[in-house]
This record gives C-alpha cells, structure tokens and sequence, in this order.
C-alpha cells in the first residue's frame, strides 16, 4: 500500500549553524482538519496564530476539510502529516488495516448537541419525546449519528421503529429544521450555538457538556485531537513531539485565556466575520476542551464502546465495522508524546 | 385595376458591419398588372435577387414603397410562390415531406396534389430522397414543385430553371407557361438566359450595373400560346435579343471597369 | 465489362457494422475494467482506495440477491432514477423553451445573457441550504439541483444552435406560409437537433451527478446515500459499487439519446471516405 | 425622388445599439438586486438564509478594505482564479482535442464513446477522496476537478459540431490541396467555433463551481473556503458576499469570451427582420 | 502519350441508408488527351457531378478504375482545379482570404496574384466581402478565382458559368479560353449551355439519362482561337447543336417517361 510519504524535509545543516545550537532542524507538516470552523479543532488553528509552531521551528500549513472522512483519506493517502479528526475515524482505519494514533486530546465530549425546532418547544422536553418524530445527523454513520443513535437508544427508542432518521448535513441544518425536514437535529459548533442564537430552536441534550456526556456514557468521550499515521511516529518521532509540544501548549493557554482575547489572536478566515457570535461559540467549547492535551483511555473506550454497542442495535450503521471485529484500543491512541510535553 | 406588385421609388442599402453601407439598388419605379409575365435580366450582382426579396417582403426597403396584390409590403408576404437562388429545402425532410409542407402550413392534407407536382418535375423516382441525395438541378426542380404546389396567384423566381440541362429546361418553361396561361397568374421572373427572358414573357425589364437601377423595359409582341423551342426563330425575336443584348453588353463593360479600376 | 449486383452489401465498411462497433466498444470497457483488475491484484492501486472489479462485482451481486425491502438496492436505484429523470426532463425543457425564446427574441436573450452567465457560475453545493429551505429536504430539492445543471448546458447550447440557423431555410418556410411555431418545429429545432442532443447528453451526466450529490447532502435513500455511507467506512469496494450502477445507468439513458438521435440523423449525408 | 444619405446611421435599430443594450442588461441586473433587497426589507425572504444586498455590499467592501495580507480577499480571488482558469483552459483543450479526433476518427469515436459516457455520469464529489490521492490535497485535485467539468461539456459539444461541418466545405479545400492541419484550423475548427464557445460559456461557470467546491472539500484558502467558513457560522451575508463576487468574477470571463466569440462572428450574416 | 484523363469502365453505386442502392452511372469508358477541353452535356441527374467527383477522388468509384496525370486515383487529388456546383467557398472568409487560401496552402504568399485574379472575375470593388455578402453570380465566380489561382494543369468545373449573365459568362469564358489556350491545361467541364459546350470545347460528350453512360461523342472541329460570341453563328457549330441537342431530347424524354410512369 501506499505508505505515508515522508514530506517533513530536513533543512540543510547550514541553516542549523547559523542558528541557535539547540534549535531543532525546521520541517514541513501539512494537515487537513476534519470540518470546516469547528471548535473541536481550534488548537491547530490558535497554535498557528500564536506563534507555537514556530516557536517549534515547524512550517505548518492547515488545510480544511468538508469531512472527517476527507480528512483522514488526506491522512493515509499520505497527502498530509497530521489531521485533526475524531476518534471512531481511527476506529475504522485501524479495522481497514491503516492503524492511525491519536497523539493530543482535543476535546473530550462528543462536541455536540441535540437542537429541537422551536416549534416543539412545548412538546419535546426529554429524548423520549421524540418519539414519532424525525431526528437528523449531520450524515448517515457519520460520529454524530453514531451519538445520537446510542442517545436515543438509551431513552428506548430504536431507528426506524420509533422515529425517521434523516441527514440534517451541518450547514444545511438550519434549513432542514426550517422546512420542517426534521424535528430535531445532532450538530456540532459553531452551528448549534449559532442557531441558537437566531432564536430559532433549543438545546435538547448538550453532548458538548461533560454533564450530559456523563449521563450517556457513564464518563468522558474522547472525541477528537490530533491524528498522524503509526508510520510518521516511526519515521519522526521527534517532529511528532514538537507538533504535540505546540498543540499541548495551546489546549493550555485555551483554559486560562479569556474568550475574547483568544478571539482577538484569531484570523477571520477562523472567527468567521461576526466576532462576537464566535465568541459565545468559544464560551460554549470552554467546557470540552481538552485542558491538557491527554488522552483518556476511558473514554477512547467509550467511543469503542459506542460504536459496538450500535451495531449490535443498529446494523445499517456499521458498514465494515461488524460487531466481532476486533478493535485494540490502545493501538488508537498514543499518549506519550503528550505526556512529555506536560513538563516544558 | 391596381398592378399586382408595385414598387415607387425604391432603394435598398445593405450595412454590413465595418464595411461602408453598399447601395445595391435604387430609384425602382414598377409597376407590373396582374396576370403580367415580366422577366428581369441584369449583369451579375446588379440587385435582382435584392428586388426580390424587397417584393417578397424578406428585406425591408431603405427608401420607398412596395406595394404586393393591393397591401403594402410590411412583412414577409406568404401569398406569393418563392423560388430562392440558393437551395433552400430542408434537408432533413424527403423531396415528398418538402412539398407536402406548404400545404401542411395551411392546415391541407392533399398528397396526391404533392405528387403529382414531384412527377411533373420529373422527381417521381426520387420521391423519399433526402435533398443530399438529389444531384443540382433535382434540387432546383423539387424547390419549383415545392413553391408551386400552393397555387399562389403571384410567382417570384429566381434563376428557376439555370441549372437544367436544355431539354429539361423547355420542359419545365413548358409547364410554368401551362400554368400561368390557364390561371392568369403574375409572374416575376429573374434569368441570365435572354433567350428564356423573351420566349416566356410579356415584357423584360434591364437592369443597369450596381447600384442597380432599371435601364430599360421591353414589351415582348409575340404571339401566345407560345412553344418556346421554335419562338426563337421569329425575326421579333432576334430583334429584341439584340437589343437587350447591346443593353447589358454596356452595363457589364461598366461593371467590369469598376472591378478593374478598384484592382 | 464487369457486372454489377447492387444487392451486395459488401459495399457498408466493416467498422460501421452494428456488431463490429459494439464488439469494439465492450473490448474498450473490458479492456479498462481488466486493467483495473491486474492493477489492483498487482498492488499498484491501493484496494483501500480504488477497490478491484472482483471485489465490487460480488458485492453488486450481493445487493441485487437481498431483495426488496427497506433500504433494498431497487429502492435506491428507483429513486436515484427518478430524481435524474425528473432533473433532467425539466431542466432540458426550460433549457429548450428559454434557449429557443432568447434565440429568437435578440434584445430579450441580450437583456439577460449576463444575468444568466452570473448564476452559472454560482456553485450550487452552496446553495443547498437555499434548495431546502424552498424546496424541502425531500425529492424536489434534489430534482432543482439537477435542473440547475442541466438547465444551463442545454439553453447555451441551443440558444447558439437556433440563432446559427441558415436564415434561408427560415425564409423559405416563411414564405412558404409557415407560422411562427412552425418554423420552431420544421426548422429552427431540426436544425438546432445536433447541438441539443449533444448537450443532452453532457447533461444526462451531470443530472445524475446532481441526484447523488444532492442524496449525499441529505437523504435517507438512493444510490448517493448508500455511496456516501460506504465511504464513511471506507468502503471502496462499496464506494465503487454505487459508482458502476450509477455509470450503468448513465449508459442506460446515454443509450437512449443516442437511439433517439440516430433515427433522427437518418437526413445527413455520410462521408464516403 | 429622395435622396438617400448612405453615412446615415438611423438603419442601425436602437436594439443593437451596444449603451442601449448594456443600459437593458444593467437594469436587469439592478432589478434583480433591487427585488432581492425588497423581499429581503419586507421579510419575505429570511435575512437569515438569504441577506440582502445592504449587507452583503458593505462586507465586500469591508474584505476589500482589509487590505492584503494573510487570508485577504485579494489573496482568496488569486487563488479561485487560477484554479478556474487553469481548470478551465486545461478542460477546454483537452475537451476540443479530443472531440476533434473522435470526430475525425469515426471508430475510434466509438469506440470510447460508451466509456465517456459512464466517466460522465460518475459524481465529481464522490470521488474526492480519490482526487485528493491522486492529486495531493493542494491545487492539482482542485484543477483536476474543473477539468472533470469542462471537459465533458466541451467534449460532447466539440464532437458533434465537428461532426457536422458541411462536407462540401471540407472537399472544397481538400483539392485545393489542404493538408490534415489546414483542413482543421481553416474549416472544421471556425465552422464548430460557435458550438465550442456556447460550450466554453457553460463550462466556464462550471470551472468556477468546480473550483469553488473543491475548496469546499479541503482548502485553506480562496473564495470557496471563505464560503465554506461563513457558511459554518450560518453567515448568510458572508456566503452570498463570496458568491456575488464569483458571480462577478465570472461575468468577466464570460465577457471576454463573448468578445472572443463576437470578434470572430463578424462574417456572420445579420437578420434584418 | 498517356491520356491526362482515363476511366476504366466505370460505375459508382450510392447506397443510401435504408434505401436500395442506387446506380448513378456504369461503363464509363473515357479517355482524355493532355491539353484538351472536353465538355460534358447530359439530362439533370444524368451523373455529371459524380463523374468529376471520381475524377477528382472525392468519390472512390464502386467498379473500375480512374487515372489522373499518369497515377491511379485512390484519394482527394490536388492537382486539380475543381469548380463546385454548390457553394463552396468558407463563409468567415472574405473573397480575398478564400482566393488567398490554395496559396497559403502551398506555403506561397502571394497577395497580389490573389488579387490580380479577384480583378479578373470583375470582384474587385468586393474583395473584403465575405461569400454572404455577395450575389449569386458573384460568389460563383469567386470561386472559379479560387481555383484558377494555383495554376492547376487539369480543370474540372461544374457549371461554373450558369449563375451567370450572358454579357458576365461570355467574358469568363473568354478569360478561360485565353488561360487554356496559352498553357496546355486540360479542361473537364460540365455545362447545360450547349452554344457553350461547343463554342469552348474540342470536344463534347453526352451522357444518357441515369445510369448515366456515354452516349456520343462529337469532336469540334470550329478553328482556334475562337470568339465565343461570334462563333455560334458558323454552320458546323449549328449542325453539332442540332445532333447534340437530339441526342439530348431523346435522354430527358427517357428520363421524364420514367418519373411519369414511377408517379
Ligand atoms: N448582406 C449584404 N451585405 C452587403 N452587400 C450585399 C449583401 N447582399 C447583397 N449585397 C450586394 O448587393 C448587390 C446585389 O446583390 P443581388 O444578390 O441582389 O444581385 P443579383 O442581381 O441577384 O446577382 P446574381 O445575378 O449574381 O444573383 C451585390 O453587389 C452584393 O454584393
Ligand atoms: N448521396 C447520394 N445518395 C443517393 N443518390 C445520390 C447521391 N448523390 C447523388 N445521387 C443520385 O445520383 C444521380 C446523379 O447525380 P449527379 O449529381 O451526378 O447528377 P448531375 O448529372 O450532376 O445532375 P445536375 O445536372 O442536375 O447537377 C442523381 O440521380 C442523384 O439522385
Ligand atoms: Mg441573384
Ligand atoms: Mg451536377
């Protein structure tokens, strides 16, 4: 197969003389994010802003997605270095034999919430009431899906029994719920808090939030961070840490800087142009964001967890990840890297 | 009684784009009677077909008036028979479907009235060939059948018969003499053969070199019923081939010094 | 003297026989689908991405043998079609009305010849927000997304073709006494036929681009669905599956227009050489 | 008898006239807009779907003021632009290439033909992640992309204008001794000039879509991306200020190749009527 | 010497698409000497165009075999001048690109022979229009500049005089008489005129009415140089019209009976 080529390139020696004796060797990473504005991978975005990555003596050029899936199709077609993805993505290159690792947390909660049109205010006030009713994701066996079918399932109600599923997509959420082509929507931010703020619709359950995460799932959700193939860790285990070294550093300075301020560090090409709408975004993310950048081998295996537990309900949803495939956790994540960074 | 098709003081200028305006034909004064059979003969590019296409209503005229069976010429005139110097059946109907049409534009089912004008051409055999697979005077003949199967009471014919052979020629100038003798039709007839001018008409009309203008109009006194493969024996005859002979002789000489000076 | 038998059909050249073009175009598509194969056996191309003829053939199969039912691959593949079709009839029509229309009336075409250009060229994925909100997520969505392509090929093409007609078949049939719709449908369409058909046939394409690409914005059925979750699996063999009915289909329809085209063109003259 | 002023210009009617016309084309435009901004006061149309023009025009000129620099609009047009054009001018000379030998080479025209077709159908969007392989994530998979477009709409159209040609024309020059090259560049190429461009004016909106959702796809900059990022925060006015000025970046190219075209049709013969 | 001309028994077969194949003409024995100008007369339909279009190659012959200067025609020949019965110029060009082009062809600029040709056919005031822009006639003889422009040694035109004035033709016929004469070409050319098949030519042949075959062939015997306009007046000349034109009579009859009885 076609491995992961090796684009970090090595500057020349000359340039590591003139410069200071312990400054590493400059290298080249490319990454592809996972989703278009998404708060789940603010990190890349802030940490190139700040300065970190060059702080690292890194080149980093972000591009974004319109999927997951793109994303880590960049990844392992070896287009990219790094991708900021979620974990069930993992999940399923690991079963198709293209083992990828997680290497910082990004956040630790699904990211995303359940909206209900406005409309249904007075009729849908827990999960059970949506029974009857059509509930969307952003895609069909999408992660958000994968949430949402275990929500509801929990509250006894199983897909095409007791309520339509349709695909809500993310930016063409608000006009789903809008036309009344669905009742209740699964999204992530920016969109729900932004839909929320039209007035047009109410927060159901909030997966964003460790307290409702907890009540699903009995814990944390290690939803996404930062993601590179099992080949470049091999190959450049040093570029690896500095790229987590910078990416820790940003998760911390994420917790202890005010929303404003870290919006005013961003460009608009990120905040988008409504700065303060962005801001009530971030306020929101605060919550889930990882504050350390460690992964949580408990709640890797509860995405693991997840995803199995939905096949065994909900068939149509596994596509190659049948209910016996063997999945080992520990090969989705790999924590030290992050774990040194902890010290500088 | 008013002339059939008349024109007063006409002039036709054509623009074409970054080009000087070309003045193709001017101060036309005609006046033809219905019934009358008038032949028009001019050089080469003198404004002939543009007299057409002025009576026909095709081209609006720049300067004056065109009047056709009693109504002035605003529009294109469907009560007149149109044979174009160019080919213009359509070429993805048969020589059948291409008669058939003018009567299906009148709302007329008749074809048996299509045929017999396809066999009276001399088409019979060719009936279902397409207009690619006629050779040149086919064509020419199937676009006569085609504009003469409507009975139209005024004829506008442009150089109908100059791809035919002789005899198929006096055939056909045969049958047009049939037709408008028996239906007192107005004919106006363009053609390069002063021969075929003087054995069909009534009179001929000589147009000058470009700017086209008319130079000179003869009444032609032979006897009807005429057959046009003898008339051309009869001392009336020569007499006026020469003489619009020697008009036209003049005209071109002209037209030629112009092409040689502007070289 | 030789003799002569005009029966002899030897004269029709071998490469314009029926069954001789259509062996040579199977060898063309089995010729791909093998290289396809021994490249995929042979590990140049990833099967993790591009997926092999042996793999998607089963699994084709596969779907065909479930049967009916909820999800079946005749559902998808009814709606799939039908979402095209529809795409692609009115899209051709408006396409063909407006293109005729402007052709015909030039200050009218000239008035909005930009306007149209401006919304050509507006990338109609973006707008899917604004197909739901005025179409619904359902059918008629997907069904305006394939009109917007189809639409914009067919009237260029024909908006051209009719205003290039020889003006001297329209003067004919004018003369000839042909009213306004007849000489739309005596002359101006036959002529403009070619040009139409051919961007009929781009179109078709792209209408049934559009349907999937609109089922994979948002829908619970239909072959851009099944292909969308399969490629959230990583599914190439899926992927491509959907992908082979789909250009199947396409063939179908291509088929279709060619026929229709043929009995049309029967007038044309063929080159001898 | 009337004297007859052959340098009067009252024969040209005032509908050919180019201020009168463009005056035409700009109120249409202005209607549109003026409409949109109505509705948009009125209500009619949720500001939160589609703006209005008061807003949106403001913002482009907020992004044209934030002068240049990192992720500027000067910085993000460059970008779609020379995806646009690149996919654009590669589609288009490959689309007439190989239009013109399918055309000149009836069997292999063909032959290929079938599998043309199926490539046509295949849904641009699905095959993404294939792009991204094949071409990298960075400008290449998003000319690529164009090129998909435009090629097949130019394709098809250039094949059967090709085609077409009056046999009688190609003959002519033949005996007067043109070569292969001449007979293409004097005859086939001019008489399927105008069919090629009607395809050039679709497929240069196409060009832009394409590009744009490419961008889309995976980017970290130009217009579509903007989009893309206005779109994620429901920032109607951002994504319909990003889709005027494609809209007016492809107004530009249009014109041009209307010029391009108009240049070249002047032998053409004019109605009067 | 070798004829510049021969075919060999002779047939061409159309085979149109879901019709029976039709035969346009058989036995077409001819031989043409270098430097003779021979016309051919025979009843629309006869098979004059197809026989130039073997000649030239344009048509592959279904039996026999044609000869040109010495070597088998088996493609489109450029040796040759050829006059086509349809329009053939290229409508986005003007008269002079479209005479320029043989030349430009040849990699030969030569804008004033182009030109001096153009003057030649009385086309000088138009020498920036383009083919639409002219009339019938005109576009006629801009295409006989086009041919004539490369010098060919072997001409073949088909009916390059028809949409043409007398006063217009008589002058083209004689440029071309003065062309023939003072080079040694060999001229093929198809007429309907026989006063100017047999004021032109060495001689004539007549074909029957299709399937076309040879049914005569008369050798002119009127001295050289001739005056075309004078010419026609001289006995020999009248008597050859008179067998030419029976023989004609009697093909067209044939032909005509046909169509009548498939009607
Ligand atoms: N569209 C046009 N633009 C410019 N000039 C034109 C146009 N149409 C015709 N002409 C000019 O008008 C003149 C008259 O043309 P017309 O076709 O009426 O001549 P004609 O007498 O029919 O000649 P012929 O006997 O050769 O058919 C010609 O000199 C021609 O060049
Ligand atoms: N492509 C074709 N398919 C079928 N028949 C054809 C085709 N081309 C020509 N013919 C037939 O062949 C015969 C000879 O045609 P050709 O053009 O050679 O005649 P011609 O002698 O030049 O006549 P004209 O004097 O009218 O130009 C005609 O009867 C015509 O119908
Ligand atoms: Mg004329
Ligand atoms: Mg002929």
């Amino acid at each position: 197969g076609g491995g992961a080529a090796p684009a970090a390139s090595q500057a020349a020696g000359t340039a590591a003389a003139s410069a200071a004796p312990t400054k590493p060797p400059r290298a080249a990473i490319k990454v592809a994010i996972g989703s278009a504005a998404s708060l789940n991978y603010l990190s890349w975005d802030l940490a190139k802003a700040l300065g970190y990555f060059e702080d690292e003596n890194l080149d980093v050029s972000l591009s974004y997605s319109a999927s997951g899936n793109d994303a880590a199709t960049a990844l392992l077609s070896g287009s990219v270095e790094f991708t900021g993805n979620s974990m069930d993505q993992s999940i399923k290159a690991q079963i198709a034999g293209k083992p990828t690792k997680m290497v910082v947390s990004f956040s630790k909660t699904p990211g995303a919430a359940i909206v209900v049109r406005n409309e249904l205010k007075d009729t849908v006030k827990t999960l059970k009431d949506l029974k009857g009713k059509t509930v969307g994701a952003t895609g069909q066996g999408t992660g958000t899906h994968v949430v949402l079918t275990y929500a509801l399932n929990q509250a006894g109600l199983v897909q095409d029994k007791d309520y339509t599923f349709k695909p809500c997509g993310s930016g063409t959420m608000a006009a789903t719920l809008d036309s009344k082509g669905a009742d209740a929507c699964i999204n992530s931010d920016p969109y729900i808090t932004q839909y929320v703020a039209a007035n047009k619709g109410f927060i159901l359950k909030d997966y964003r939030t460790v307290k409702d995460t907890t009540e699903l799932i009995g814990g944390s959700y290690q939803f996404t961070g930062a993601v590179t193939t099992a080949d470049f860790i091999a190959k450049s285990p040093d570029v690896v840490q500095r790229v987590v070294n910078a990416l820790v550093k940003t998760n911390k300075y994420i917790q202890a800087t005010p929303s404003k301020d870290i919006a005013a560090k961003l460009p608009k090409s990120v905040t988008g142009d409504d700065v303060d709408l962005y801001v009530k975004t971030l306020d929101a993310a605060k919550g889930y964001v990882s504050a350390d950048g460690l992964i949580d081998p408990a709640g890797a295996q509860n995405v693991l967890k997840m995803n199995v537990e939905d096949c065994k309900v909900n068939p149509t949803l596994c596509g190659n990840v049948k209910p016996d495939d063997k999945v080992d956790v520990n090969n989705l994540f790999d924590n030290s890297f992050a774990q040194k960074a902890q010290s500088k | 009684m008013a002339p059939a098709i008349s024109l007063r003081d006409v002039a036709k200028v054509y623009r074409p784009p970054r080009k000087r305006p070309y003045l193709a034909i001017e101060h036309v004064d005609l006046d033809i009677p219905a019934g009358r059979f008038v032949s028009v003969v001019g050089p080469s590019g003198c404004g002939k077909s543009t007299l057409l296409g002025l009576v026909s209503g095709l081209l609006p005229p720049t300067v004056g008036e065109v009047t056709l069976l009693g109504s002035r010429v605003t529009g294109v005139r469907t009560d007149v028979g149109f044979i174009f110097q160019r080919d213009a059946l359509l070429p993805w109907r048969t020589v059948r479907e291409n008669v058939e049409l003018p009567l299906r534009f009148r709302g007329e089912r008749d074809p048996a009235r299509a045929k017999e004008w396809i066999v009276r051409v001399g088409l019979g055999p060719f009936i279902d060939n397409y207009p690619h697979e006629l050779s040149g005077g086919m064509r020419k003949r199937a676009q006569l059948a085609q504009s003469l199967v409507r009975d139209p009471s005024v004829l506008l014919m442009d150089e109908p018969f100059s791809a035919l052979d002789v005899q198929t020629r006096n055939l056909m100038e045969n049958e047009l003499l049939n037709l408008w003798g028996a239906s007192g039709k107005t004919v106006l007839f363009i053609t390069h053969d002063l021969e075929e001018a003087i054995a069909l008409s009534d009179e001929i009309v000589v147009m000058t070199a470009g700017p086209g203008t008319i130079k000179a109009r003869y009444p032609v006194a032979l006897p009807r019923p005429r057959n046009v493969t003898e008339i051309r024996f009869a001392p009336e005859f020569v007499a006026l081939y020469e003489r619009a002979w020697a008009d036209l002789r003049d005209e071109v000489a002209r037209s030629y010094k112009r092409s040689l000076e502007a070289g | 003297m030789s003799t002569l038998d005009l029966t002899a059909t030897t004269a029709v050249p071998l490469t314009r026989r029926t069954w001789f073009v259509r062996t040579i175009q199977l060898a063309v598509i089995a010729f791909f689908i093998g290289a396809w194969e021994v490249l995929g056996q042979a590990g140049i191309l990833d099967k993790f991405y591009y997926s092999r003829p042996s793999l998607f053939v089963p699994r084709i199969g596969g779907w065909f043998a479930e049967g009916l039912g909820q999800g079946s691959i005749y559902r998808d593949i009814g709606i799939t079609l039908l979402e095209t079709i529809l795409g692609f009839v009115i899209g051709t029509l408006l396409g063909v009305a407006i293109g005729y229309l402007f052709a015909r009336n030039e200050l009218l075409g000239k008035a909005f010849d930009p306007l149209l250009s401006m919304f050509n060229a507006i990338p109609r994925l973006v707008l899917a927000p604004v197909f739901i909100l005025a179409f619904g997520i359902d059918l008629q969505s997907k069904v305006a997304l394939g009109v917007t392509l189809v639409f914009f090929i067919v009237f260029f093409a024909t908006f051209t073709a009719i205003r290039d007609v020889d003006q001297t078949l329209v003067d004919n049939v004018r003369v000839l006494g042909a009213r306004r719709r007849d000489v739309t449908s005596q002359v101006l369409l036959p002529a403009a036929f070619s040009a139409i058909v051919a961007s009929l046939r781009t179109s078709a394409g792209f209408a049934f681009a559009g349907a999937v690409v609109a089922e994979y914005i948002g829908s619970n059925a239909g072959l851009g669905r099944r292909i969308a979750t399969a490629e959230a699996f990583f599914d190439s063999t899926g992927v491509f599956g959907g992908i082979v009915l789909i250009a199947a289909l396409a063939l179908l329809l291509d088929a279709g227009l060619q026929l229709a085209e043929g009995a049309f063109s029967r007038w044309k003259p063929r080159r001898e050489h």
